[in-house]
């Protein structure tokens, strides 16, 4: 079956144990954003240091997708400086965007190749991006920009 | 396989079947389309895509206002589409039917030209599909009325007992849904009607889910304005229809300004033609009233009461089938005692999206998220549901088809 | 015939007429079928046609809130048809696009929700389509906000003489006419465009007749929001176009509540999708979108250049045949010059009615009455014309049965 | 020509030559009425002497079909009873609305019968009713009936 391309072993297995998963203190900012066409929601944390992105956490309610998204994303993000965190957010971005077209780079990307086939799914790409908008967002209201808290 | 035989005498459902062409296409090579759903929208029968293309070829033109051939036959076609409606929910008079874009548009104009103020209610219920919800909330934002609501049962019903409090003097409108999108519940019109009536309050019927499965009186519904929309009961997109009492209508300021609504225009000010036209700015959906007409022959061939019944036995054999489905828990009454065929349910641990995507792999379409009902998601406490509606050509096989997938999904989910 | 054999170089007429099914009719026995009409609506091409029926008996699914293979197919289908609209008239961006049922109502999406107060002024102009006059004077009157306009000269131009009175610092608003529907002529967008930008004004162009018959490019003309409609450029009945700057329209409170228009949505109160969503409640027009966008397929594939020089040349030929006939006064500008192909004359002591009912004994189409434009014909002190408009799809052959029709015309009536 | 049906000798010369044509005084009551998808238009005025309809004068723009209905009709109903001239109007209605099917009774109808071309387009229906309508009105407005002066 093709939809095998999506539910990848990886992301089952993030589904069933998601990792940072349950909100923490202390915290910069707190955003919640929602899918308002399937009601998937998340509310994320994000702690900065610097540069470096000290902790992320976040509270979420959603499908396989959206929740292997989140635990995938905050492995990545947690620890790295925001600049590679942030080229990691686009890398992750246009592979979604790909239409199943890019072959992803496992040695940035690491966990996050499995959603490649995901992006042949255009109903969703929205649901593996859910986590990684509210990341964006309150990176930037963490650092004072002017941003939303539901898109 | 009883269920099937018995509707085959009086049904010939595949003989139904045949007249809708998408019903014969495959999903993907070897997997063949199981639509599940319908209260989303229903599929065309040839009668209807043949009526439209006929219309295009043979009589196009812009209406009421040419004396010409074709002018005068779009025309006749057009203002006929009109009497179909009028005649199919029993309307007084022809003129209280008036063709919009689709149902969310008939209830804006509702919520657009009663006049609210502060100090005025309006109710709604908290089975609302945003359409009869979300105009409500912007009329009594804008004009300082107030919203309330009638809240809902555990078993997915109106909460009727605290009707005393909620409608009271100060209710100017009650708007509430016929038969629930997310719930499949039909709702006791009767009772609400009397209640808005004891307290003067204009009634509003959303019946975009009511009309295509079981039709409706007007006259006998007894409330003051009825919407519902074409692409749920077989006609083409871009259609809805609101129907009003005369006097209610007539009572209303119009609400778009334009060609054909008109009596008088000078650049100093305008004065309003008479209904319906007073309500049908700018060229209308000729085309879509044409095809709306010949829907409305297509389902009073059958029979309404022969489709009502059809759908019956569906819904009884799906509710029954589903509930075996282990994990499986309904959203909504879960017998077939006042709804229809729209099933909302929650499968134990596996999010809706992931239900929706397996299912569509074998070919099985269903809608999965808030259903535009978020309020009742809510209340339920999920995010979303799976929900899988049936229309008059489905098959009790289609149901099957159901629930052999989610045993699959199940399956999957727990590997 | 030199006219058209010349034209026939650089455009098959002859090819493109088979296109439309229509023009083969006969509109009695042995009477086929001249259709003058198209200022009214135009006819449709077989590929829109095909490709709305293709939709319905292939595709058919409510957009946007499926994950099930139709639903995908339908979403693609719909906003691809958003694509080829936004690319069709230069878009900056897609979400600058939304589809409404025709252009009356994206002109009066705007009314409704440009804000407006006591003291602010919005300028129109005199020969404003009663669908971009009614709904600024209903917003004025609902507003306390003051409507003025720009006068007609008398050869059918805008009077632009006293441009600087009537656009002040008080005009939020100017909304007025790319090409007129009943005049022909085609305005000077940058003369009003400018002085408007001057005062800070929102510039608002209704192109129905324009897009059509020139095609338009929204960011070279520089106004800010545009409405056009379906039916008049080969599309179907049911669907129209408002196109406005991102800016503008995200500043702009929403018109319709409904599905698909929300973002979250409580009982007690709702947020707003972002654009285009915002401003498309309900279930949209979804086929009709689809065959838009083939109706935009299949005028880009002529080319707009080559319909504005084959319009070009018609309109040229008609208004040198028409003032030979006797007794005809055209009504509006008698040149080619800044004018396009819809031209409304007079014909000395016989009323348009009887004229229009003679020539369609004769099989000609042309359209009598006000047209929509009430305020401009009785700035030329004529009740009603008689209008004459050509298409992509019209023949100098159709002109000649038109001038043959008046003499018929002359004579039956000084029998 | 089938349109010969309908631009009877009758008509055209009731057209040509407009009978009562011009506003007369004295008059109890004065009405307008015009259709407003061509352009029609009539100002009408009546007298009536207690039951009997002693005036009626007009001035109108529109087609062969609506200037001539209006000469019939002044003809018509001028001295006449009111009863006798409402049931002409009755009359008049019913053959407009025959869509060519009823056969006119000349006693009655008079010039009028030349209209049942007429009542086989469905657009010019209007037209031919535009001075009837308004007859009717402003008899109802000359007994002080409740009115309107367009419709
Ligand atoms: C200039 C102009 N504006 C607006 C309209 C209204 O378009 P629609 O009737 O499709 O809303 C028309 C055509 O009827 C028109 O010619
Ligand atoms: C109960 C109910 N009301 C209103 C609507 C809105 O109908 P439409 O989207 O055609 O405007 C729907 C369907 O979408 C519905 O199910």
């Amino acid at each position: 079956m093709t939809v095998d391309s999506m539910y990848q072993e990886i992301i089952l297995d993030h589904y069933k144990n998601p990792h940072h998963r349950g909100l923490r203190e202390p915290f910069d900012a707190e955003v919640r954003h929602l899918n308002p066409t399937c009601g998937d929601e998340i509310t994320l944390r994000v702690q900065l240091d610097g540069d470096t992105v000290k902790d992320v956490s976040y509270d979420s309610e959603g499908c396989s997708i959206s929740q292997a998204s989140a635990s995938v994303m905050a492995d990545l993000v947690i620890g790295k400086d925001l600049a590679s965190a942030t080229s990691t957010y686009d890398e992750f971005l246009e592979l979604m965007q790909s239409k199943g077209q890019l072959e992803p780079d496992e040695d940035v990307l690491e966990d996050a190749i499995a959603f490649a086939g995901v992006s042949k799914y255009p109903a969703r790409v929205k649901c593996a991006l859910l986590a990684w908008m509210a990341w964006r967002d309150a990176v930037g209201q963490a650092r004072g920009e002017v941003g939303e808290s539901t898109t | 396989m009883t269920l099937d035989a018995a509707a085959k005498l009086a049904y010939d459902i595949s003989r139904v079947r045949k007249d809708f062409p998408i019903l014969d296409r495959e999903v993907r090579p070897g997997v063949p389309l199981v639509y599940l759903d319908n209260a989303a929208t229903s599929q065309k029968p040839q009668q209807v895509l043949d009526t439209m293309r006929d219309y295009y070829e043979q009589h196009n033109a812009n209406v009421h206002r040419g004396i010409h051939t074709l002018a005068e036959e779009a025309t006749a076609l057009y203002e006929g589409a009109r009497d179909k409606v009028a005649s199919f929910v029993n309307a007084a008079d022809r003129r209280e039917v008036i063709f919009t874009k689709n149902s969310t548009e008939a209830l804006n104009l509702l919520a657009r030209t009663i006049p609210l103020a502060a100090g005025d209610e309006v109710v709604v219920t908290e089975m609302e599909h945003h359409s009869n919800l979300v105009p409500w909330q912007l009329a009594t934002q804008r004009t300082g009325a107030t919203l309330k609501w009638i809240g809902l049962t555990d078993d997915g019903r109106l909460d009727l007992a605290d009707l005393d409090r909620t409608i009271t003097s100060k209710t100017k409108v009650v708007a509430f849904v016929h038969q629930s999108n997310l719930l499949g519940t039909v709702n006791p019109v009767d009772v609400v009607v009397a209640k808005a009536r004891e307290v003067g309050a204009i009634t509003v019927l959303d019946a975009s889910q009511s009309v295509p499965h079981m039709g409706i009186d007007v006259q006998a519904l007894g409330v003051d304005a009825v919407a519902f929309t074409g692409h749920k009961m077989c006609g083409p997109t871009g259609i809805g229809l609101l129907w009003g009492r005369a006097e209610l209508l007539d009572s209303l300021p119009p609400f778009l300004g334009g060609g054909e609504m008109i009596d008088e225009v000078t650049m100093a000010g305008s004065t309003w033609a008479v209904l319906p036209h007073k309500f049908e700015a700018g060229t209308p959906m000729i085309a879509e009233a044409v095809g709306l007409g010949a829907a409305i022959d297509y389902l009073s061939d059958l029979g309404m009461d022969a489709i009502r019944d059809h759908e019956h036995e569906l819904t009884a054999y799906a509710l029954e089938r589903l509930q075996r489905v282990e994990g499986l828990r309904i959203i909504g009454p879960a017998t077939t005692e006042d709804r229809g065929g729209a099933i909302s349910f929650a499968l134990d641990g596996i999010h809706p999206h992931d239900v929706g995507q397996l299912l569509d792999e074998l070919g099985v379409a269903v809608r999965v998220g808030h259903h535009c009902a978020r309020p009742a998601c809510l209340r339920y406490g999920v995010p979303a549901t799976t929900r899988a509606s049936v229309h008059l050509y489905t098959t009790t096989g289609e149901i099957d088809a159901l629930v052999e997938g989610l045993d699959h999904v199940r399956r999957y989910f727990s590997r």
